[in-house]
């Protein structure tokens, strides 16, 4: 098991990436499906675009800190994404990434801060809060949970994002194009706060790989 | 569902060999998605770029050309652009004068330009931003992200596009691009869902004898689900919701726009019913474009924009435009 | 099938009232059913006439104007009109030189025109005829009502109100309207059939997975139905369907041509595989025009008509034209 | 029983006429659905609209000779149906009551007589023959029927009419919309031969009743 103060290199975080990649590829349609009944069925080939890019960009020339591993990624999101999720996501993942500066290894504690700053980063950027229907109502839960600590901080972030993810379904979309529903986008799951929780699920894989 | 397509990853750069092939008036950056007046950048003129997801073609590669856009930005099918081609963009269009970014209000747009619009400042070229938010079936704007872009872009493009294409600069193009924005109200109706080609089915089931109000153009269901309606009730549902928050005072330019797979005869019918129902209200209609230019793949169905309209608006309306969706005058 | 219409009887008359209200330009005389330019008769300017059944638009209404039609006699949907609408458009257009109709190949619009013609002779009116053929699916015309006229059409009242308009004398625009829809032949698709508002529902099955090939423009089925089939596919059929009936030995012009209810993005990759199969078979393309032209109400298909063009064709071709339909130099 | 020496008035005419717009009325959509199958599904719809103008014309001043309603009739029919039955059932009745001249007494040797005149002018302005999958199928066979005379001349003109139109689901078109199907016009019932196939009805019943 992998605790807090365990360290992470960037192949980890190339790890974790990857199996985002994988995440993401397997769920598209299940995403895009989603995304059909609150929005503009586009969520998950948006995703898919954006980290088979991500991959292969790490693939070519892979940075030695996790930070930069991230910021790369970051960037590669928004340069091929689009949508919405696109400048959300990588601006996720560029600022978890500036935030861990260029240290070669990170410990889980630096990581839980550094994807705290991320989140809100996306929250100040969409100008969403918590409740609003979108990927912050699993982003925050999960990096809530994985700041606690405990004996399996990685398995619990993701416990909390998928619970998160899930707690969406009731609520009404206040941001996004959700939010043009108005109490019709209540009893759908959000596609965002789905995609979010694969993060979450691929960063336990990839950490209890290492 | 059939379409005439090769592969879903490719309809858009497809489409942009097309046009590449049919229009020698315009350079088509096939790769970088970017479609740009072949004479750009004209000396001395502010450039206007727009873009945003693909699939509501002519809007906005069908709009570049002399008197409305400098260049395009399409992205994937409903999905808006990413930055770099926005950035691009501007770099292709400006001749010193400074770009307007004309942005349809939906959160991808907004976050995608606005990170364009950085980047390009950066790079020393002025940026001027307008929003089109003027769909009334999108209320509450607290509550959410705001009233979407629809119709109304295509008066903002084409009047802030001639009073460009006259010289003037670049806060000026804004203000006047801003003021339509501000002049436009739509509404739209779906009988029939579209269907993305990635997905491949359509992108919300619509019961036989019922109809949706209130629909965006990606796709989205609409506000309200009702028992079929006939083309004269439609009128009266849609204009009354434009009128409601648009309240004119003077003439108004009105656009009956098909969503894409309803055909012209019937959208006339409809533009018929439309001018009675603004007749009833008294309202003056000083032009009338009818056609399918602001649309939603194959969804059957339309939209009414009505944009209040001073004297000035309506001579720049009248202005000469040159594009392969909207000519007259040159 | 949901239509945007009030009841089906009214369809063509909401229409006209409709295209009224938008076109100032145009006189529409919604009882009989006639579009008639509102400067007309043009003095010393033969008049050019064409009409067919509604379903189709733009065509023939959406084409009256400078430099194409002087009038047009829409009929019932997919009917031909009646020889009553061409004799009174014939007499509104005269201004003593002469009228020329344009009759694309049906039998019921050949002798509904030959009826008109006689009796707009009665009145002493010299009328020339036009026949468009040029749809290449219809073959052995010994043993059919021959070749159909359907987007060849646009090419024919282009170039011959071009002439027109220039003044040009009947027998000469006569000749060239001979002379170009002798040199042009089409091909269509369908990836799904229209639905007429009097039958309600769709005028033949097609199996998801099948398309018809050698389709007519009033929701015949085609000669041949087969597996679905990529664009490209469909554009090396088309195109060799109608090279090797045309055998172009110089330039063309090229229509790649909707027919109803498929998006732009989806016509306009179509036109990047119509132009990459002329490219190969090494016909040079003059001119291209891509859009929603000669339709067929809601079906979802293409058409690609080609056009042998001379040096006077294209110079006609590209001459001012300024109709709700097309529109362009003027 | 009526036969070829019977006389008829511009009543009887009236009723044949009336009877026929009555019959198109009930049977439009049969054959719209006809037309549908191998050509442009709207032969229903236009000959509803142009009997119905037939009826209401010849209501407002009734002429007083059958040739003459049967001319007023064709010109009707000519100014309100279009496409290719409009020109073609015009020039029928025109040429018909051309034929009849302008007697107020007509006897049905006359009328069949008339009536092949009708049919000749049919085949010519068409261009098309016996075979072909036209109207002409049930138009020969019925007038050739009532000039063979026999106690039910008819009767048996509608029955020989029937017959006809039958007769038209195994040939291939060669004139008109359904020839562009080719082989694929085989197997179909021609929409204008079942219309005419009701007009020989619709006289049968009209001569009947007097
Ligand atoms: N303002 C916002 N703040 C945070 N997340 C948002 C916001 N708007 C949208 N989202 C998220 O983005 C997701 C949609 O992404 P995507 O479908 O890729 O983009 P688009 O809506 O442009 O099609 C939503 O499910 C939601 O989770
Ligand atoms: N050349 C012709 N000669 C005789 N009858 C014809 C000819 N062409 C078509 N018809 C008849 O007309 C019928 C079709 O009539 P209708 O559907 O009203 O006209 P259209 O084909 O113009 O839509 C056909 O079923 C056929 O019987
Ligand atoms: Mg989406
Ligand atoms: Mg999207
Ligand atoms: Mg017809
Ligand atoms: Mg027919």
């Amino acid at each position: 098991m992998t605790d807090l103060t365990d360290e992470l290199d960037a192949d980890a975080v190339f790890r974790w990436l990857t199996a985002a990649a994988a995440a993401v590829e397997r769920e598209a349609d299940q995403l895009t499906e989603l995304d059909s009944a609150i929005g503009d069925a586009d969520h998950g080939t948006n995703l898919q675009r954006g980290f088979a890019s991500v991959v292969t960009a790490l693939g070519k020339e892979p940075p030695s800190a996790p930070g930069a591993v991230l910021i790369l990624a970051g960037r590669q999101l928004v340069s091929t994404v689009g949508g919405a999720s696109g400048p959300l996501y990588g601006t996720l993942l560029r600022r978890t990434g500036k935030a861990l500066g260029d240290a070669e290894r990170v410990t889980g504690d630096q990581l839980a801060e550094a994807l705290r700053i991320g989140v809100d980063a996306v929250a100040q950027l969409g100008g969403a809060a918590l409740g609003d229907k979108t990927m912050l109502d699993a982003l925050y839960p999960g990096v809530e949970a994985l700041s606690a600590g405990g004996p399996d901080p990685y398995g619990a972030a993701r416990t909390a994002a998928d619970e998160g993810a899930l707690a969406t379904v009731p609520m009404r979309a206040r941001k996004g194009r959700a939010s043009y529903l108005g109490e019709r986008s209540v009893g759908h799951k959000d596609p965002g706060a789905t995609s979010s929780a694969l993060l979450f699920t691929a960063l336990a894989g990839a950490v209890a790989d290492e | 569902m059939k379409m005439l397509i090769n592969v879903p990853e490719n309809v858009v750069a497809d489409a942009l060999r097309g046009m590449s092939a049919a229009h020698p008036e315009l350079t088509v950056d096939v790769e970088n998605r970017i479609v740009v007046r072949r004479d750009a950048p004209v000396a001395d003129k502010v450039g206007l770029v727009s873009g945003g997801g693909s699939g509501h073609e002519p809007l906005h590669g069908g709009f570049v050309g002399r008197g409305m856009l400098d260049a395009a930005c399409p992205g994937a099918i409903f999905t808006s652009p990413v930055p770099d081609q926005m950035t691009r963009a501007a770099a292709a269009v400006d001749s010193g004068n400074g770009v307007l970014f004309i942005v349809k209000n939906y959160t991808g747009d907004v976050l995608n330009f606005d990170m364009a619009a950085e980047l390009a400042e950066d790079e020393g070229i002025q940026v001027g931003k307008v929003l089109v938010e003027d769909d009334v079936a999108v209320t509450d704007s607290e509550f959410t992200a705001g009233r979407r872009g629809t119709g109304g872009t295509l008066f903002v493009e084409k009047i802030a596009g001639a009073l460009a294409d006259e010289g003037a600069p670049l806060e000026r193009v804004e203000a006047i691009a801003r003021q339509v924005s501000q002049s436009c109200r739509s509404f739209g109706v779906a009988l029939a869902p579209c269907t993305t080609p990635a997905k491949g089915s359509p992108t919300f089931d619509l019961p036989a004898g019922e109809l949706e109000l209130g629909i965006g153009i990606h796709g989205e269901s609409g506000r309200e689900r009702r028992p079929m309606m006939t083309s004269g009730e439609i009128a009266d549902f849609a204009v009354d919701a434009v009128l409601s928050d648009l309240e004119p005072d003077g003439p108004v330019l009105a656009l009956v726009n098909g969503m894409g797979a309803t055909p012209l005869i019937e959208l006339y019918g409809f533009c018929a019913e439309v001018q009675r129902v603004l007749d009833e209200r008294r309202v003056p209609v000083a032009r009338t474009l009818v056609g399918n230019y602001v649309t939603s793949l194959d969804m059957a169905g339309a939209s009414v924009t009505l944009c209040r309209a001073d004297e000035e608006m309506l001579r720049l309306y009248d202005a000469p435009v040159n594009t392969p969706g909207l000519r007259w005058g040159c």
